[in-house]
């Protein structure tokens, strides 16, 4: 019974944290920038308005084309599901561990860039086509950095995983974590479409990844579509808060506790917003054939924090 | 007389004549001129029947006689006869430049003599006849063999064959006492005799074909 | 009843009767009669061999054993198809003017007494009369293999008469060494016989320095008739330009009958010596034509030759067999002389088709698609090179297969490991070569009267054969092959 | 094996002869002989499949007593057939894609009427179903070979099928010279196990095991793993593969990377936990190695191809890499001293072999109809089928989901089950090598996220957007029986997909036999519902609760509609592109345009050649045409196979020279032998 409210009560908290995160970063952007920027609550009035608008759909698409926003917007949503938030134990731990959230957002990403190509208009496919590439090389180093969590805590699962962190074992410098995190925090930026991968305020055609693929969706789609996008970016980022510092997090659903990882993992949210944004507007967008570089980096990291489990016991 | 002179005497002769065949083994070698080569192949066949007859008279072992004169009949007076006919319908009188020249063709031949008797030395336990015949056999026949592909003839080649043929005769009449069993002896003269009369043929058709008896103009299959 | 004495008589008769008759459908129907009657005999002596092991006739003169029975029946199954073939292929030749009257009648004359020498040399009891017949067979074979008088086909039988007689010279040296071997150093004055059947008897005493030096000059001898590299030389020009029947017979029989006379010397060696002195020579000298053989195949351009290669191969790989001793080699050997003979002359009854038709034998001119242009004769081809190329069901698998095996219980993994990789290079030559002819689309359709049925149906009954010995060895004919390889192995 | 199951088997064995025959005889009437030969292909499959299945399932697989199939009228030979767990899970698998790909044919096979010969299409196919079956069952080593020989030939014969292009006869014969190579290994590994064994049977094989010196049994292991190697396709022996798999016959295509394929991995199996007792540690290493390197390098070459066939053909290595990482680890484990997980990693690999033969199978079969619909296989001329031929599209697009590792379909449900055997194997060793695990693990990531990135390009270039050639244009639905034949493999991939753990029962006598382990109890959760990855706390996951999961979450956005969106419209209308007029075919993305930022980054493995000629009338600024070409040459073909080749060839021509006709140099052959010889005798 209280696996359903749980079920529904983080589902609730997924459809509603996820614009305000994204809503965040981009206002502290602007202020970063000097300007005043969007209001925090920017996005759930533009996806009020994306759901209220007409839609078009282009002639060539076929039921790719339509099928894919639900896809996205689930996938998201159910990898967020496998997920633990609030309370150690996700909801649905049982159903998947981390491999299956990876494989959920890759679901989700294969519709995607589908859509993108559906269409048949010029960028799309250019869309689609960076897309699956920068994930492609992204990919490694994520599970890499992933395996080095997993294989420390013994299982593949997230609630696990963090339970298994907020034993004894648990420092905050130890050297595996540290290096695992930022491999991972590099592999954010490019999953969420980031700069300096990906530049998500651009509509400059030749040089946007993500708003390509989204260019012949509009209305509810659209909608669709940009919510499973910030839901996903929610997703990851909780997974590296509660996974790497899985402080506070309630281990049972007393009020108290869940207050207490509440105010916790908002501020770890917070910070790692933060993170991003400082990244973001401190770095100028990478030519894509310089990504890789970086991509490869994050995967020498987690290649490290391998070792290092090996040096350090 | 006794046996034991006759044993020697018959041992002498056989060596005599053997180093003999060894002799005109050689001057076959370094002779050129094809109707000289014919007459050496037929004295060297001679000295052969001669040791066939030595063997047959001092062992009297009869059926050895008969090796002697199809010798005579075939190898001294037939076959020389039928390659000179050869060698006149078709004109050619001179051996052209063989592989080696007379040199080197001598010092390999002396290094074969070495090997010959070398090979040999191991069973002239069971020599009775004359001692070293087995080497001056195989002498012969390695000797027959350098001479085969040193010439380009196929005249030549044809008598370096039978030269080599003597070789083993001569093994077959002085190393296995008294000669190789009767049916043997007249398989093999007639084998030689048929053999030679189809290279003849051969020899013929080529020089049809070819208008030339020039075995090293025979390249024409490769690979 | 006799049956050896008939078995040297009829193809005598037969060549014999041929240079009277007139006709030329009478000489051809004779000769598919006369090696049809031998084939009978063959079948009838393998009983008799069976029932009491060794016949012998005219006082020991002839002398049949397993080993004999059955390179007999080998012989006449390829003879006989071959007569057949030929009654197509010389009046084809005929027509076309490839062959005039007289090489005609040379033809059916020479043929059966190349075949009764051969009959001859497995049924001598005396090496010496042998000897005298393997040359009869050598002499008898040289002017089939100039008949069509080309200046390519002089110059063949030339290489083939000359190399040949040269071994066969150095074959008697050795045999008269044997023979010295078995007078033995106190001469008496009663002549020894010198008939198989007592020197096996007496092996063990003999010179054994005597008996290696006899072994050396006999192995370079019938080497060089049975085509073992490097004394092959002669082997692919005798082969290719000789008229297919007689490729076929070449190639099917002759070479398995100098090989039959090798291996009588081989067995008294090791029967004197007692040590693998021969085996090992057979060995080496096995895989080094099989080496040689490989690459002249990867990049042969003619049909006939590409196949002659093959039987150097092939040759190669039954003195392996023969080499490594061991009782799984050494059937596996003795039923490859079969399957070899059968495949190898239908491939090359196969040729003369493509011959016939094509007027050329160049793999570049033939071009490819041969199965549409002539299917049959392209099919049988198919199956015989499948078969040849020891892929199963058919029995070259098996045979090559127990070679190796055996190779590995005699413990030479090294020669086995040499072995397998020979026959893959080959394998990779023949296939890449077989498939751009036969498939594919054919440029050229080339004109002239189709293949004679007669043709096919000897191709057509070579393939049945085999196939069917493939999948079922009577009994009857197993036990002749194991009493074959025992006698090889020196256990009588 | 009951009775039942037997003579199951037995009729399946005897309906692939009748087809032979059948069509043989009948191929001058096509139509009859398609229907013959193909009809009693289908029927054994389906009997296969239920004799296997029911083996298994039963466990009477592990009783199953080996016995002669036919009397052996030949000497030192017997024709004894034993099926047991191994043998009936690959032959269970040959007969599923047995059904499938007839009843597949039957529709296909129309294409070549008038033009080719049905019959002997359909005789071969039922030979080589024939072949391939005894392979798995067959008892015997010399049975197996004959088995083996005849299924490399009748599939060169198939491969073969088009002769009239020289590309295939090449193909063809690259095929069959590769794989009678890797039977030579073979035969010296058998015979070599014969030489300790001293009889050809397996179970005596079985019986030597440890008692070889591992001195010994280190030369058969790698003979082995050649010859099976080449068979299976893996790097660096591949080279055929992906020249063989596009020229056949599709139907062909698929039976050749469904099933060939796996008889090497049957093989390998056999051989290594079957035969060859504890492995050494450095077998374990070196398939793993080898497997990581084929998965990686098999899908970059896929991902430089735009011949759909050629890219299938690349990903079938891809993931026989995966399949032998799988088996290489368990190698591994075997030596650890850790069965369980050494039943984990071959069950991963088992049930990616049998994914793999589903899904690949499947996605020929499309490949195949859209060849049959457009008359070409360049994905370049291909586009918008998914409205032209719907079903076709949909059937492709699982089976594109599925190798892409994507839940909840049957490619990510082993993927899965090879992490956690990988994981789990970090801890087996103290030292080093276990960095192997998660670094393969990466590189598996690395090849499923290149492989899903691989079929966007290949679904979404052939099936999406406009149709790029008239060809394609009026490109139609396939025949029903295609689309039946695909329908069958599709539900084939979402079953093993949902429900895992009933497949791991049917896999657990074979692991009974292998390792001695059966995992199914432990493997399965909440009443088989759940997938768990091992015993205690290792992770978990349900495809099947994930696919209800996604179904109850599709209520949210259909609230959304009814909350917001009532008075929203819909209108279908041009693509907006940004707002540019008249948007044609040539402006959409190329399969090559799609692949260029991956061929960049990996530049220095591809090493890619362009060719760009531009014509111009008086200033170079202003090109009237332009001609690009980009070639992607695959490595091992021109740095190891071409030079070798050549040299080879090369070599054989300079010895030609020995026989330059001249009769005195082979006179000087044999005297220079005489002479060595008679030292020799001295």
């Amino acid at each position: 019974m209280n696996a359903i409210i749980s079920i529904i009560l983080q589902t609730l908290l997924l459809l509603l944290l996820a614009p305000l995160l994204s809503g965040l970063i981009k206002n502290w952007k602007a202020k970063l920038q000097n300007r005043r920027g969007p209001r925090i609550w920017q996005p759930y009035s533009d996806l009020l308005k994306f759901l209220r608008k007409d839609m078009v759909i282009s002639e060539h698409a076929s039921w790719v084309f339509s099928v894919a926003p639900y896809v996205v917007f689930l996938s998201a949503l159910l990898a967020g599901l496998m997920v633990p938030m609030l309370t150690a134990q996700a909801p649905l731990s049982l159903f998947g561990g981390v491999l299956a959230v990876v494989g959920l957002l890759a679901l989700g990403r294969f519709f995607l860039a589908l859509a993108g190509l559906d269409p048949g208009s010029a960028f799309g496919g250019m869309g689609s086509s960076r897309e699956m590439t920068i994930a492609a090389i992204a990919e490694p180093a994520m599970m890499l950095a992933i395996f080095t969590v997993a294989i420390a805590a013994g299982s593949t699962d997230l609630s696990q995983m963090v339970q298994a962190g907020q034993g004894p074992t648990w420092k905050l410098f130890n050297p595996t974590h540290a290096m695992a995190f930022a491999a991972l925090f590099i592999v954010l930026l490019a999953e969420t479409g980031r700069l300096p991968i990906d530049n998500p305020a651009t509509h400059l055609e030749l040089t946007m990844i993500h708003e390509a693929m989204l260019l012949e969706y509009s209305g509810r789609y659209l909608a669709l579509m940009e919510w499973g996008a910030s839901i996903k970016q929610l997703v990851l980022m909780t997974l590296l808060s509660n996974v790497f510092f899985p402080l506070g997090i309630a281990t049972n659903a007393s009020p108290a506790a869940l207050g207490l990882s509440a105010v916790a993992f908002g501020a770890k949210l917070l910070v790692l917003a933060a993170g991003v944004v400082l990244v973001e507007t401190t770095n100028a967008k990478l030519r894509l054939f310089r990504v890789p570089d970086l991509l490869s980096a994050a995967f020498a990291l987690a290649t490290l924090a391998l070792l290092s489990t090996f040096l350090f016991g | 007389m006794n046996a034991a002179t006759s044993t020697e005497i018959s041992s002498q002769l056989i060596t005599f004549c053997a180093a003999g065949m060894l002799v005109f083994q050689l001057l076959l070698v370094v002779q050129r001129m094809l109707l000289t080569n014919i007459r050496l192949f037929a004295l060297q066949s001679a000295l052969l029947a001669a040791v066939a007859g030595t063997v047959a008279y001092f062992y009297n072992a009869t059926h050895v006689y008969i090796v002697a004169v199809l010798t005579i009949l075939g190898k001294v007076i037939f076959l020389p006869w039928l390659l000179d006919r050869q060698v006149r319908r078709i004109g050619i009188t001179q051996e052209i430049e063989p592989l080696l020249n007379a040199p080197t063709s001598m010092l390999l031949c002396g290094g074969l003599t070495l090997l010959g008797y070398i090979v040999a030395r191991p069973f002239t336990a069971l020599e009775r006849l004359g001692n070293n015949t087995l080497g001056v056999a195989m002498t012969l026949v390695l000797t027959g063999f350098f001479l085969m592909f040193n010439r380009r003839k196929a005249i030549t080649q044809v008598l370096a064959l039978l030269a080599v043929e003597n070789g083993v005769m001569l093994a077959a009449v002085a190393l296995a006492t008294y000669g190789m069993p009767l049916v043997v002896e007249l398989g093999i003269f007639f084998d030689v005799v048929v053999a030679v009369m189809v290279l003849g043929i051969l020899v013929y058709r080529i020089r049809e074909s070819f208008d030339s008896m020039d075995t090293s103009k025979l390249n024409q299959l490769k690979g | 009843m006799s049956l050896l004495a008939p078995i040297l008589l009829v193809p005598l008769v037969a060549g014999l009767a041929c240079l009277l008759v007139p006709s030329r459908r009478v000489m051809a129907g004779l000769s598919v009669l006369a090696f049809g009657l031998l084939l009978a005999l063959g079948i009838a002596l393998i009983d008799q061999v069976l029932e009491r092991g060794v016949v012998t006739e005219w006082g020991e003169f002839l002398y049949a054993d397993a080993l004999s029975a059955w390179m007999v029946l080998v012989i006449s199954v390829v003879s006989l198809a071959s007569a057949i073939y030929a009654a197509g292929y010389l009046r084809r030749d005929l027509a076309d003017g490839a062959v005039t009257e007289r090489r005609f009648r040379e033809f059916y004359v020479l043929t059966p007494l190349f075949a009764a020498g051969m009959f001859l040399v497995v049924l001598a009891n005396n090496l010496g009369v042998m000897w005298f017949a393997v040359e009869a067979t050598a002499l008898s074979s040289v002017l089939l293999v100039a008949l069509y008088n080309r200046r390519t086909s002089l110059e063949a039988a030339w290489k083939y008469i000359i190399l040949g007689s040269l071994g066969l010279a150095l074959a008697l040296f050795g045999t008269v060494f044997v023979y010295a071997a078995a007078v033995g150093p106190h001469a008496s004055d009663k002549l020894p016989s010198f008939n198989w059947s007592r020197l096996m008897t007496v092996a063990p005493q003999f010179d054994h320095g005597l008996i290696k030096l006899a072994f050396v000059f006999a192995f370079i001898g019938y080497g060089t008739k049975a085509g073992l590299a490097p004394m092959h030389t002669w082997l692919p020009d005798a082969h290719s330009e000789a008229p297919s029947p007689t490729s076929a017979m070449l190639s099917g029989v002759s070479l398995k009958i100098a090989l039959y006379a090798l291996l009588r010397f081989h067995i008294l060696t090791t029967a004197c010596l007692g040590t693998p002195f021969s085996q090992h020579l057979l060995l080496g000298f096995g895989l080094l034509s099989m080496c040689v053989a490989a690459p002249f195949i990867l990049v042969q351009t003619n049909v006939k030759r590409l196949f002659a290669y093959h039987s150097l191969e092939h040759v190669g790989i039954m003195c392996v067999g023969f080499g490594l001793a061991a009782p799984l080699a050494v059937f596996g050997a003795v039923l490859h002389m079969g399957y070899h003979a059968l495949v190898k002359s239908a491939i090359f009854f196969a040729a003369g088709n493509i011959h016939q038709k094509y007027h050329c034998l160049e793999l570049p001119s033939l071009g490819e698609g041969l199965l549409q242009t002539m299917p049959a004769s392209s099919t049988l081809l198919a199956l015989a090179v499948i078969a040849i190329a020891g892929l199963p069901p058919f029995g070259i698998f098996l045979t090559e297969f127990s070679i190796v095996a055996g190779g590995m219980q005699a413990g030479h993994p090294l020669a086995c490991g040499l072995f397998v990789a020979a026959l893959l290079t080959v394998f990779s030559g023949l296939l890449s070569h077989v498939a751009h002819l036969l498939l594919g689309t054919a440029e050229r359709q080339p004109g002239g009267p189709s293949t004679p049925i007669s043709c096919v149906a000897a191709m057509a009954l070579l393939i049945a054969v085999l196939a069917v010995f493939s999948i079922w060895l009577p009994k009857p004919l197993l036990q002749l092959i194991t009493q074959a390889a025992s006698i090889i192995r020196g256990i009588p | 094996m009951n009775g039942l199951s037997a003579t199951l088997l037995s009729f399946a064995l005897w309906a692939y002869v009748a087809g032979m025959v059948g069509a043989l005889i009948f191929q001058r009437a096509e139509r009859l002989a398609n229907g013959i030969g193909f009809g009693l292909a289908a029927v054994g499959g389906c009997c296969g499949v239920l004799s296997c299945a029911s083996a298994l399932a039963t466990g009477a697989a592990t009783a199953s007593r080996s016995f002669e199939l036919f009397p052996a009228l030949i000497p030192y030979v017997q024709f004894s057939i034993h099926a047991d767990a191994l043998g009936c899970f690959f032959g269970m698998l040959n007969s599923l894609l047995a059904v499938a790909l007839s009843i597949y044919s039957l529709g296909y096979a129309r294409g070549y009427y008038g033009r080719k010969n049905v019959g002997v299409l359909a005789a071969f196919f039922c030979l080589l179903l024939l072949a391939t079956t005894l392979v798995f069952l067959a008892d015997n080593a010399f049975f197996f070979l004959i088995a083996w020989e005849i299924m490399t030939f009748s599939a060169y014969c198939l491969v073969s099928f088009e002769h009239e292009q020289e590309e295939t006869r090449n193909a063809g014969v690259l095929f069959f010279i590769m794989s009678h190579i890797g039977t030579g290994c073979l035969i010296l590994g058998f015979l070599l196990m014969f030489q300790g064994s001293g009889s050809y049977g397996f179970e005596s094989f079985h019986a030597l095991g440890d008692k070889m010196p591992v001195g010994q049994r280190n030369p058969v292991f790698l003979l082995f793993l050649f010859g099976f190697g080449v068979k299976a396709g893996m790097v660096p022996v591949h080279i055929w593969l992906p020249a063989a798999h596009p020229v056949a016959p599709t139907n062909v295509s698929a039976f050749m990377s469904g099933v060939l394929l796996k008889a090497g991995i049957y093989g390998l199996t056999r051989v290594c936990f079957d035969f060859l007792g504890t492995p050494p540690y450095w077998w374990g290493v070196t398939v793993l190695t080898l497997g990581t390197v084929s998965a990686v390098l098999g899908v970059l070459y896929a991902l430089m191809e735009h011949d759909l066939k050629r890219l299938l053909a690349y990903h079938s290595i891809e993931n026989i890499g995966i399949i032998l990482m799988g088996l290489g680890a368990a190698l591994m484990f075997l030596h650890s001293g850790h069965p369980a997980l050494a039943t984990l990693a071959l069950i991963a690999g088992l049930y990616h072999t049998i994914n793999h033969a589903s899904f690949k199978a499947l996605l020929f079969l499309g490949a195949g109809a859209v060849l049959h619909a457009t008359h070409t296989r360049n994905m370049e001329e291909m586009g918008g089928l998914a409205k032209r031929m719907r079903w076709t599209a949909l059937f492709f697009f699982v089976g594109a989901a599925a190798i892409s590792a994507l839940p909840p379909l049957n490619g990510f449900v082993s993927e899965w089950l090879t992490y956690q055997a990988l994981l789990q194997g970090f801890g087996t060793t103290p030292s080093l090598i276990r960095l192997m695990f998660p670094l393969s693990g990466a590189m598996l990531a690395l090849t499923g996220a290149l492989a899903a990135a691989c079929f966007v390009k290949a679904f979404g270039i052939s099936f999406l957007g406009q149709p790029r050639s008239d060809h394609t244009r009026h490109a139609h639905e396939a025949p029903l029986p295609m689309l039946l034949g695909q329908g069958i493999l599709t539900a084939a991939c979402v079953f093993l997909g949902l429900f895992p753990t009933v497949v791991l029962k049917l896999l657990d006598p074979v692991t009974q036999q292998l390792t001695g382990q059966q995992l199914s109890q432990q493997l399965s959760l909440a009443s088989g519902l759940v997938l768990a990855g091992g015993a205690g706390r290792a992770g978990t996951v349900s495809t099947l609760g994930i696919t209800l999961m996604l179904l109850c979450l599709l209520p949210v956005p259909l609230v959304l509609w009814a909350l917001f969106a009532r008075r929203a419209r819909t209108r279908v209308g041009p693509t907006w592109d940004c707002g540019q007029r008249g948007l044609t075919p040539k402006m959409e993305y190329t399969a090559t345009g799609f692949s260029k930022p991956l061929r960049m980054i990996f530049k220095a493995l591809f090493r890619p050649r362009r060719e760009v000629q531009r014509e111009y009338d008086f200033s170079p600024y202003f090109t009237t045409n332009l001609r690009f070409e980009s070639h992607v040459e695959e490595m091992f073909q021109t740095r190891i196979y071409r030079p070798l080749r050549s040299l080879v060839l090369y070599g054989s021509r300079r010895l030609r020279a020995l026989q330059a006709g001249s009769l005195q140099a082979y006179l000087i052959y044999i005297f220079i032998t005489l002479l060595l010889l008679l030292l020799f005798a001295l």
